[in-house]
């Protein structure tokens, strides 16, 4: 079970500016733990964003994104009390999603 | 081997005998079990932009692509890339000396900045390519990362 | 301190009367807590990392107790005469060894952490406190600049007998130094120490560049 | 596109050319400048939320045998009480008879309130991958209500005075085979290790810089590192056996810093290297 997204998403002028930070491993499958076992590879491969329904980002990556990944952008056309809603995919299959109001 | 990457690995050391593992394992060899996106698996610029379906782009200093001269740890260089160019419908990023150059993709729908902020994993001092797709085809700037030991080493 | 064990017991009976004749500090009198019982109530053997290393040999007690600069000038004296002591020069006087395995050495941080492959050579880790080759940035500056070092100073047999010294024991040269005893402590093996004289004197060597 | 130069580093070679620097000092600023850069970058924006995030759920939630939350758990301020908290600690608790640092409290609070076992709870003590450490997550949690709070350490209490002059005492005890302390990198002002900045922990301005940015998410590890982490391991850098969680070297450790860090502003969790 994955743990929360955190999305800050605030307007700035004509813009919402969006910076998220996301609980994940991105494991490149080369890491061993420390009893010498590998720890398969499992990274986010696909994340979007969308505001009230409407698609404002989409990104696809790879195993050399770090750690805890961290992402910011920016879009036209949001106001404060829409909703962003960012969801990612993983190599896994395991897939979240979380809303915030843009404020 | 390149000092560069030794240097990571002896850093990365610090962990433990775990991270001595981990350290190869930072910018992985992927296994095509895991990953089927050509672009993700290909071993150098040349093919990760085959893959892409990008030939020959041009430099553009209308790309502000900002990074670090000097990264403490490779495990997170933080990069943001910024396209002037008009029509600019996606921002590549391709780490060149990382034994997999594709680090990751993001495409901007109409109302959205050609703007990304993002962090990826450099294995050894390395340019790291911004390429921008647009209308008018596709361009690139580029900036070299130092990754560098900062502690004790162990 | 089995090369100096007996040197040092004699020694630390003459510091103790040293000391009593000129100060009121000795080894014994400590108002301060019982640090040694204290470290050891409060770790654990892990690995190859035993519990025997909480214990102090002379040296260290002293050094716990001063500063180079805080040190009785007696006390000084007998570290340096027994540190002295317990070098050992290298096998037929051949002081250098091969400068690019010298600088996998100084590069490498790991050895005798709980967490190391005890079957894995010790790194010495210079770079984490000197500056050597000019083209490594990533250069520590606890201990002096090493830039140079066989370029400035040549190779005669004292010089290399110097060099040598340093890295066996520092603490025949400067008591109280914060350098590892890398000779003394078995931390490196002789080829080591010698690749790293090379590292530092080969004129072809990065450090002379 | 390979041969394209990295031109913010000709443009700096070019401007520092037009001053006739010398090329010593200049490399050696230049390089501390890009290192500065890399950390500014980072901005605000550190992972070490994820942590405060599933802290503050694990802080609110009846878990363990008892059912309980933690919002009993006294800190020092009362029970319930975070804010400030941490800026208060390690400080001497009448209902254990002992001196305690942060973590050793929560462990305490876990224990007594929710009945959780001590060895179940600490068996992530510093989390790993897939393995989370429930303990540095509540660390986090309460560390940041503290943020932009003074460091305020009085010692009323003698044992409070006892473990402060132990740590003072440990910081000094050189031994292993490296004949390492705490004081080799640490007691003097501006050195170094590698690229890494050593803080002279013996001043209060050392101190605070260290011990207000503490605990902190690590980039190279890719998690939040708690104050027991950090000693451990510089304890396992410096050649010695592994520092036992919450023991009297470790409260008197954190008693030595904190207390030389007075009246520093709290800032943690920080982001490190």
């Amino acid at each position: 079970m994955s743990d929360p997204m955190r999305i800050r998403a605030v307007v700035k002028g004509e813009k919402v500016e969006v910076k998220i930070l996301i609980a994940h491993a991105m494991e490149t499958g080369q890491r061993k733990d420390a009893e010498g076992t590998v720890v398969p590879a499992r990274y986010i491969t696909k994340i979007s964003a969308s505001c009230n329904g409407r698609e404002v980002l989409a990104a696809d990556w790879g195993p050399s994104v770090s750690k805890n990944p961290y992402l910011s952008f920016r879009f036209k056309g949001g106001a404060k009390g829409d909703k962003l809603k960012i969801t990612w995919t993983d190599t896994a299959g395991d897939s979240r999603s979380d809303e915030v109001s843009i404020a | 081997m390149f000092p560069g990457r030794r240097r990571l690995l002896i850093q990365l050391g610090r962990t433990g005998l775990a991270a001595l593992t981990l350290a190869s394992g930072l910018v992985p060899r992927l296994a095509r079990a895991v990953e089927a996106r050509p672009a993700f698996t290909a071993a150098g610029i040349t093919d990760a932009l085959k893959a892409l379906g990008i030939a020959n782009p041009a430099q553009s200093e209308a790309i502000h692509f900002r990074a670090p001269d000097i990264a403490e740890n490779g495990a997170a260089v933080p990069v943001e890339v910024e396209s002037a160019l008009p029509g600019t419908r996606e921002i590549l990023l391709l780490v060149e000396k990382n034994p997999h150059v594709m680090s990751a993709s993001f495409s901007f729908p109409d109302g959205t900045d050609a703007y990304v902020a993002t962090r990826v994993k450099v294995a050894e001092s390395s340019l790291i390519h911004a390429v921008i797709r647009t209308d008018a085809g596709a361009f690139y700037n580029a900036k070299l990362v130092k990754v560098t030991l900062g502690g004790c080493g162990g | 301190m089995k090369v100096t064990g007996m040197t040092l017991v004699r020694a630390r009976w003459l510091l103790l009367a040293a000391l009593c004749a000129t100060a009121p500090l000795t080894l014994a009198d400590d108002a301060s807590p019982d640090v040694g019982a204290a470290m050891r109530r409060s770790f654990e053997a892990k690995h190859q990392a035993g519990m025997e290393r909480l214990n102090q040999d002379d040296v260290q007690a002293l050094c716990t107790r001063y500063t180079p600069a805080s040190l009785p000038p007696a006390a000084a004296a007998l570290i340096q005469q027994a540190s002295l002591a317990s070098v050992k020069p290298p096998a037929a006087g051949q002081y250098l060894g091969d400068y690019r395995r010298g600088e996998q050495i100084a590069q490498t941080g790991t050895g005798l952490q709980s967490s190391d492959d005890p079957a894995k050579p010790n790194g010495g880790n210079c770079y984490a406190c000197h500056q050597l080759a000019a083209s490594e940035l990533a250069y520590g500056t606890i201990g002096p600049s090493l830039q140079r070092y066989g370029k400035l100073r040549g190779q005669s047999p004292a010089m290399l007998e110097a060099a040598w010294r340093k890295l066996y024991n520092p603490q025949a040269d400067v008591p109280c130094s914060n350098m590892p005893r890398f000779g003394h402590q078995k931390i490196l093996n002789e080829q080591q120490l010698k690749d790293l004289m090379a590292f530092l004197f080969d004129p072809a060597s990065p450090v002379n560049q | 596109m390979t041969t394209c130069c990295a031109r913010r580093g000709l443009g700096a070679v070019l401007a520092g050319g037009a001053l006739l620097l010398t090329g010593l000092v200049q490399a050696e600023d230049s390089t501390q400048d890009a290192i500065a850069e890399y950390r500014a970058m980072f901005g605000d924006d550190n992972p070490a939320e994820l942590w405060q995030a599933r802290g503050e759920v694990l802080w609110r939630a009846p878990r363990g045998p008892k059912k309980v939350s933690l919002q009993a758990c006294d800190l020092g301020l009362g029970a319930g009480v975070i804010d400030g908290a941490y800026a208060q600690l390690p400080r001497w608790f009448d209902d254990t008879g002992q001196v305690q640092d942060l973590e050793s409290r929560l462990v305490s609070c876990v224990t007594t309130l929710q009945g959780i076992p001590r060895e179940q709870f600490l068996k992530v003590k510093f989390g790993d991958g897939d393995q989370q450490s429930d303990l540095e997550a509540l660390t986090a949690y309460v560390v940041a209500a503290s943020r932009g709070k003074p460091i305020v350490l009085p010692l009323r209490h003698p044992a409070e005075q006892a473990a402060y002059a132990l740590g003072k005492a440990v910081f000094r005890y050189r031994a292993g085979p490296h004949d390492f302390a705490c004081a080799t990198c640490h007691a003097d002002a501006g050195k170094r290790i590698r690229l890494q900045e050593l803080p002279q922990l013996t001043t209060a301005a050392g101190a605070r810089e260290a011990y207000t940015h503490w605990p902190a998410y690590r980039i190279s590890q890719g998690e939040l590192r708690t104050m027991e982490w950090r000693l451990q391991d510089c304890f396992r850098q410096q050649r010695l056996p592994q520092l036992k969680f919450g023991s009297e070297v470790a409260i008197g450790l954190t008693m030595f810093l904190a207390k030389t860090a007075e009246g520093g502003t709290l800032a943690a969790p920080g982001i490190k290297r």
